[in-house]
């Protein structure tokens, strides 16, 4: 049990999830500043419509290219030859 | 984009302290060893006390602002009816004058060319010995005394001395007393002020007067009041100064033609038979003489070709000046800064005699010099070139003593003058500061700096005597002592048996306040103006105030900062002159080459500016930063130029420019004013201390001809021809208008060329 | 036949990652150097305040905003062309992809630093998270070049897998990170297709982000009031440049790489002479927004705005706009357009000096507006200090040592294309064109 | 609330620079070093600008303008900043917040008055002059830009000694330092909503005009000019 843990955390299945990772924190880090930004545009309500477009706008380009490299990498994975 | 500023607060949190008040003030304020244990243990309590302002003739009340008793800041005193709460840039710098890093902090003594500082004791029995020594050989005419001070009373204790100890080579540079020393000479009184009640047409032959003068702001608040009530401000002036810049009329005029230009105005008045009759016959000793000559010699178009004045000019203004009801030909010290500078003030008393002196106005009774022992005594002694030229004369010098003036600073040919002094066997200066002439001196022994001595500035220019005081608003930090307590102890110590009635000097003006005291006249500056029924009142003896004591008038004078009469009254001023002086003979090859210019030349004016008196300005880097803010050049000396004559000498605007003079050659940077006198090269002063304070840029005054004024000897300011040596590209990183000069941009020319 | 061949044939593609040459070195070695001395020069600005640029008032922004400009410019070179030639299914592209995406990740690093380094105080950075405002345009770009970035790299990384799973499968000192970035491709059919259809996905997905990238940079200076930026065709004009510039350091890299590496049979001169008819293209269509710009100011004739233009055309900043104008429209004309001069070489020197117009286009851009503030009464120069040129010197160096880096551990040649382009795209074009022109039999009937 | 407002009688002012001065040392603006002043660094929120001159020579005329912070109703500094370091007050003033300002100097690009300066390097004052700095104001650190405040340290003293007062803030308690020291009485300063106000009497009056109007960033400074301009 422990040593298959072990043999995962080895493994290179490991590290590529740990990178695809990086690329969603990234989109949701992204996500939360905009987020922020927009709350405290509301705070001292500074032109609030502004911040919101401009975020929508951001935050759905980060997710759409996440999605897609999520995507290629799971189907490759998916999509290899039988029994290597 | 809206944000209220609470929510702001919440937003930024503590950042607002960038706003607020007194962020870490510990950090920021930097003070003297003796004061740091008061600031960082201090409570930092504000206060303000009220003092006057020394930095030019003004002498305006200021305001000083106190942190635990260190002063940090200085405004207008709003009370003061002389300058109502304004200030010019010069009392603000003020403060930074008592914390200047150059200030002595004790006697020194010269030891082969080194200062080392000794003590006060020391110090003064060397003094005190000399002059004993000169005293015992009967040789008090072998010491010169050169004072600048714009106190009447300090003046008054120089005099008081000379007298009491026989050195009787005072020489007494005053704004005021220079002003009225022309009157002096040809009548025996100076008017006391101009009359802005009656006075409606000014004719301001070359006085800066909003600027530098006996009471600047005074008279930039009448001056803008009584435009509006139809009074004309016509200037004669070599330069558009900020002063005129609001003038109805200008008149580009070198200060050497100022007499042909007002004679030929005089002439105007006489062909047209409108000057005043009755008063010149019955004041105007030698009218006849003076009247024919003028009519032969002073015809507009003669004036014209003389002085390059349009004769219709002339004419429109000889018109103006005849019609108006009370016209006041103007003029103050800064006439005498030309070779024949009496000479013109004469011919501007000689314009006004014509129309009565009607613009000026005279206090009724003669309030201070009635309780001023020596005020009319000496009143002829003034500046430094009589110095220059009795030292030539007087090989057999013992002594110089100098309190606060710095005459080589403000004379030209100061080669020769410094080998005069470097031959005297004893100068001692009173001075606070180690500057162009006190490092000649032997000995030097410095006196408090202005915010911390007591004195009373005297005044009548408003047609109201008033006193402002100027008092300690903080004690010496340094081992200085204030110069006229050292006089006084010399008398008791030289004369045995002299009586003098106060033992310092700030005795003396409590005296004097006493004296004022006594009268029972006037209000203190802690009052708003009084009004017509208060005046009314007052007439008919009402008091609206009374002190039990002295004492009482003496603390609330403290308090007030001063004190006025706003119920004297004043009389018209008609003197009595008489001319002997026949015009128009002095240099007049020197106005023929300034006319004509020889080829190649051009004519060096150089003008003061409000930000320096005297070469004051470079104790001061705010005002030094400040200095050439106008064309945005900064710690160098610039020139300013007619571009039409910058054409025909091919000269860039803002370019470098090396000009020549028959005292050699010194760097400037060109710039274009189209207001300048065609043919001429105006050049600032104030710049180019070689021994303190800010020391960059040049003195062009050094580059001058060594002329002075014959009768009071004042440097001569623009009598000086230069021309062009070099032209070289340059360029300071403002630029005026669109550079074209490629290198800049390329990065090839470092910078070092801009310095 | 068999793998074997092909990697037989296409073994100069693999030659710089397993052979590397001295000199590689020493030019590694020599522009690290100059990077570090940038390094420290910045850490002397960031230690004594940015007094150490030659930056004043009213000129507020030099060579830091200058370069930024650059360089985001140049980094359109990759993915949009790239992205276009596969849209438009250009066959000549396959060779000249790769570098092109390469170069849009390095100069996009390179460029996203420059407005940090031009920042007094780049300790607070983190305001702009905590208390950001998103109306700024600076926010804009923040966020509009981090979506680039995320997508070139992506768009560079996805059509980099089948290279990887050969070298891979070659085997060679980066053989784990291979393993890990292949993420396990073997070229099935299902894999194929899905590596096909995310990166039309992309491509599609890439291009408007990429112009919105120079649109809203352009917009930092059309949004201000400053007489000669305040003008809305700023974006399009930018988007040009940005793909001038562009192509022109593509063109100068493949001649470079062809030259070192011995491309020679991959980059053939046909590839030259599109690529220098699209930069001919381009050059033609800056000009014309470059008259179309100066034109209207010119015409409008408003005061502040003609101080501008004076200083740019006879004042201060004449020889460089100049200059700009004969890198720009000039030599790439004679040499583009004239047979003669349309060899390699020749499009070398067009390209180089295009480069070079752009960069002055930029401080044309920049400076002079700054230096003529519409109160006339204080207008500046600008003389650059040691420290901005030594950071500009670093900036190409970072830029040559990226590609040199990335040369030694990937191919910079999609050789997978190539070989699909072998296999297939003969076949696949030729059935393109029958489906283009109009089929034989109508004819004979005619004539029957 | 007040909306503070500052008109300038150009046909008073004498050109004398005391409100340059005056603001200099009111505010602890720095003095830069020589070699900084002549590249073009000398810092100044309020600028005596010799900006043109009138006629031709002999009846010429110098026109100057004390140039200061307009303190806009629409200011353009404030819609660009990056992260909020400037800000338009209820009060109308519009500040700066030091501490919050990353130094990217866009406000300064877009402010079309050149209003705004940036502190090159650490502030080093003259050692006479940093003795005597006014310590209602904190120095700014180095890399953040600055601008005339209207002495807004001044309005928050009065605000707190009227509260201690238990009254209204009446209009000259609060003054900036240019118009405390205008000798010539040329700057009116108060608030421009109030009728009574000195200022606003003076803002109606019909030689009125501000500078660049056509940007319509509204510049709560107007000037007063016979001849405008």
């Amino acid at each position: 049990m422990f040593g298959k843990i072990k043999s995962f955390l080895g493994s290179n299945i490991f590290i590529q999830i740990i990178l695809l990772s990086f690329l969603w924190m990234l989109a949701s880090g992204m996500t939360l500043l905009l987020i922020n930004l927009v709350h405290v545009s509301y705070e001292v309500n500074d032109h609030q419509s502004a911040s919101i477009a401009i975020s929508i706008l951001g935050i759905i380009v980060f997710w759409i290219l996440a999605g897609i490299l999520t995507y290629v990498l799971v189907g490759l994975y998916k999509g290899r030859k039988k029994g290597v | 984009m809206e944000i209220n500023r609470r929510d702001f607060m919440k937003l930024i949190g503590g950042s607002l302290a960038g706003l607020a008040i007194g962020g870490a003030a510990g950090a920021v304020m930097k003070l003297p060893k003796s004061a740091e244990p008061i600031l960082y243990s201090g409570p930092r309590i504000e206060s303000w006390k009220l003092t006057a302002c020394t930095a030019c003739p003004g002498g305006c009340s200021l305001k000083v602002r106190l942190i635990d008793n260190l002063p940090i800041q200085a405004f207008g005193n709003p009370l003061s009816p002389i300058n109502e709460g304004g200030i010019c840039s010069m009392g603000l710098a003020s403060v930074a004058r008592l914390y200047h890093p150059d200030r002595l902090t004790g006697p020194m003594k010269n030891v082969n060319g080194k200062f080392v500082s000794i003590s006060y004791d020391e110090a003064y029995k060397i003094l005190k010995d000399e002059l004993g020594k000169v005293i015992d050989n009967k040789k008090q005419d072998d010491v010169f005394i050169a004072v600048q001070t714009e106190s009447k009373l300090r003046a008054d204790m120089f005099k008081k001395f000379s007298e009491e100890t026989g050195f009787s080579n005072l020489i007494i540079e005053n704004f005021q007393a220079s002003g009225a020393y022309p009157y002096n000479q040809v009548s025996g009184e100076a008017p006391d002020f101009i009359d802005f009640d009656k006075c409606d047409y000014l004719l301001n032959f070359g006085s800066q007067i909003t600027e530098v003068s006996e009471n600047p702001l005074y008279y930039t608040r009448k001056i803008i009041e009584h435009r509006s009530k139809g009074f004309k401000h016509t200037a004669v002036q070599p330069k558009l100064t900020p002063s005129i810049s609001k003038s109805d009329d200008w008149v580009p005029l070198l200060p050497v033609f100022y007499a042909d230009f007002a004679l030929g105005i005089a002439y105007v008045l006489l062909k047209d038979e409108q000057y005043d009759k009755a008063f010149v016959e019955k004041y105007f000793t030698g009218f006849n003489d003076f009247k024919q000559y003028v009519l032969d010699n002073y015809f507009p178009d003669k004036v014209q070709e003389l002085t390059g004045v349009p004769s219709d000019k002339i004419l429109q203004i000889g018109r103006d000046f005849e019609k108006a009801a009370a016209p006041a030909a103007y003029f103050d010290e800064t006439i005498f800064y030309n070779s024949n500078g009496t000479e013109n003030a004469l011919a501007v008393i000689a314009l006004n005699a014509l129309k009565g002196f009607g613009g000026f106005g005279k206090l009724k009774e003669e309030f201070f010099s009635k309780i001023l022992e020596n005020e009319k005594k000496k009143e002829e002694e003034i500046t430094f070139a009589n110095l220059k030229e009795r030292l030539s004369g007087h090989k057999a010098i013992k002594a110089l003593l100098i309190s606060g003036s710095n005459f080589v600073y403000n004379s030209p040919d100061q080669a020769e003058l410094k080998k005069q002094l470097s031959e005297i066997p004893l100068i001692v200066s009173f001075s606070s500061f180690v500057d162009e002439t006190s490092s000649f001196a032997h000995l030097i022994i410095p006196d408090h700096d202005d915010f911390e001595k007591f004195d009373l500035l005297i005044d009548k220019s408003m047609g109201l005597p008033s006193a402002t005081v100027l008092q300690p608003v903080v004690d010496h930090y340094y081992n200085t002592i204030d110069t006229s307590d050292v006089l006084i102890s010399l008398m008791k110590d030289l004369k045995s048996g002299a009586k003098i009635p106060y033992d310092n000097y700030n005795d003396y003006i409590k005296q004097f306040a006493n004296k004022i005291y006594s009268t029972h006249e006037g209000i203190l500056m802690d009052q708003s103006k009084p009004t017509v029924i208060e005046k009314g009142l007052r007439k008919i003896g009402w008091q609206t105030e009374s002190y039990s004591s002295f004492d009482d008038f003496w603390d609330g004078l403290l308090d007030a900062g001063g004190w006025w009469n706003p119920f004297a009254d004043k009389t018209s001023y008609n003197p009595k002159i008489d001319f002997k002086t026949n015009f128009g003979k002095q240099n007049a090859s020197m106005k023929k080459s300034l006319a004509s210019l020889p080829n190649k030349k051009l004519r060096l004016n150089i003008f003061r500016k409000n930000l320096d008196y005297k070469g004051s300005m470079s104790l001061y880097p705010v005002l030094v930063e400040q200095f050439g803010l106008k064309w945005t050049v900064f710690y160098q000396l610039w020139a300013e130029i007619n571009p039409d004559t910058a054409s025909k000498y091919s000269l860039q605007d803002r370019s470098k420019v090396v000009l020549k003079t028959s005292r050699g050659k010194f760097p400037v940077f060109l710039v274009y004013n189209p207001s300048v006198i065609p043919g001429s090269i105006d050049v600032p002063f104030g710049l180019g201390h070689t021994n303190f304070g800010d020391n960059c840029g040049v003195n062009p005054l050094a580059y001058s001809d060594d002329l002075f004024d014959k009768s009071t000897g004042m440097p001569s300011f623009s009598e000086t021809l230069v021309e062009i040596d070099s032209a070289s590209s340059g360029s300071s990183a403002y630029t005026a208008q669109i550079i074209t000069d490629e290198k800049k941009l390329s990065g090839t020319q470092n910078r070092s060329v801009y310095a | 036949m068999n793998d074997h061949q092909f990697v037989d044939e296409d073994e100069v593609l693999f030659r710089p990652i397993y052979q590397t040459s001295k000199s590689f070195y020493i030019l590694a070695a020599a522009l690290s150097a100059v990077l570090l001395f940038g390094v420290v020069m910045y850490l002397r600005q960031f230690i004594f305040g940015l007094g150490e640029t030659g930056m004043n008032e009213p000129v507020t922004w030099g060579f830091y905003i200058i370069s930024f400009v650059f360089f985001i410019g140049i980094s359109h070179a990759g993915t949009l062309i790239s992205a276009i030639l596969r849209l438009s299914k250009a066959e000549w592209r396959r060779p000249i992809t790769r570098m092109a995406e390469v170069i849009t990740g390095i100069v996009l690093i390179i460029g996203g630093i420059h407005p940090i380094i031009d920042l007094g105080r780049p300790d607070r950075i983190m305001h702009i998270f905590e208390r950001g405002r998103l109306q700024s345009p600076l926010l804009w770009d923040m966020t509009s070049i981090t979506a680039y970035f995320t997508a070139s790299t992506i768009y560079l990384y996805l059509p980099l897998i089948p290279d990887i799973a050969l070298l891979r499968d070659r085997g060679g000192k980066f053989h784990k990170l291979y393993e890990i970035l292949s993420w396990g491709y073997q070229g099935t059919a299902k894999q194929k297709h899905v590596l096909e259809r995310a990166i039309n996905i992309l491509m599609v997905m890439v291009i408007p982000i990429a112009i919105s990238v120079h649109t809203v940079i352009s917009w930092i200076f059309s949004m201000t009031l400053q007489p000669g930026w305040h003008s809305t065709i700023f974006g399009p004009y930018f988007v040009v440049g940005a793909i001038f510039s562009g192509i022109a350091a593509l063109i100068i890299v493949m001649i470079i790489f062809r030259k070192v590496f011995h491309f020679e049979d991959y980059l053939k001169k046909i590839h030259f002479n599109y690529l220098g008819t699209l930069l001919l293209v381009m050059s033609l269509l800056w000009f014309y927004f470059t008259f179309a710009e100066y034109l209207t100011t010119f015409y409008g004739h408003e005061p502040s705005e003609m101080r501008v233009f004076l200083y740019k055309f006879t004042g201060g900043y004449a020889p460089f706009f100049w200059l700009m104008v004969f890198c720009n429209f000039i030599v790439p004309v004679v040499f583009l357009s004239n047979k003669k001069l349309k060899t390699i070489p020749g499009i070398l020197i067009a390209s180089i000096t295009v480069v070079i117009g752009m960069w002055l286009e930029r401080l044309i851009i920049v400076v002079p507006s700054l230096a003529n503030p519409r109160l006339p009464f204080i207008t500046g120069i600008y003389v650059p200090s040691l420290t901005e040129i030594s950071l500009l010197a670093a900036a190409t160096a970072a830029f040559i040592l990226g590609f040199m880096g990335f040369s030694k551990i990937f191919p910079l040649i999609s050789i997978w294309e190539i070989k699909e382009g072998r296999e297939e795209s003969v076949r696949m074009v030729s059935a393109r064109l029958n489906e283009y022109l109009p089929s034989k039999g109508h004819i004979r009937k005619e004539i029957v | 609330m007040p909306r503070y407002g500052m008109v300038i009688d150009l046909d008073k002012c004498n050109q004398c620079g005391a409100c340059v001065t005056a603001c200099k040392l009111e505010n602890n603006v720095q003095i830069v070093s020589k070699e900084n002043a002549e590249m073009g660094r000398a810092m100044f929120w309020m600028k005596m600008l010799d900006t043109s001159y009138e006629g031709s020579y002999p009846d010429v005329r110098a026109v100057n303008v004390p140039a200061l912070c307009m303190q806009c109703d629409e200011p353009s500094c404030i819609k660009v900043c990056p992260v909020r370091a400037t800000f338009k007050r209820d009060d109308g003033i519009v500040a700066q917040i030091y501490p919050q300002c990353i130094g990217c100097r866009y406000c300064m690009a877009n402010c079309p008055y050149t209003a705004k300066v940036f502190n090159w390097f650490k502030d080093e004052q003259p050692v006479e002059n940093e003795k005597c700095q006014n310590i209602d104001v904190s120095v700014r650190p180095k890399g953040v830009v600055e601008k005339c405040t209207f002495c807004i340290h001044r309005l928050q003293i009065a605000k707190e000694k009227a509260k201690a007062e238990k009254r209204e803030l009446p209009e000259d308690d609060y003054v900036p330092a240019c118009v405390e020291v205008c000798a010539s009485k040329a700057i009116y300063f108060g608030d421009l909503d109030d009728p009574h106000s000195k200022v606003s009497k003076a803002m109606h009056d019909y030689r009125k005009f501000t500078l660049q109007e056509e940007l319509g960033t509204k510049p709560k400074v107007y000037y007063l000019s016979a001849k405008s301009e």
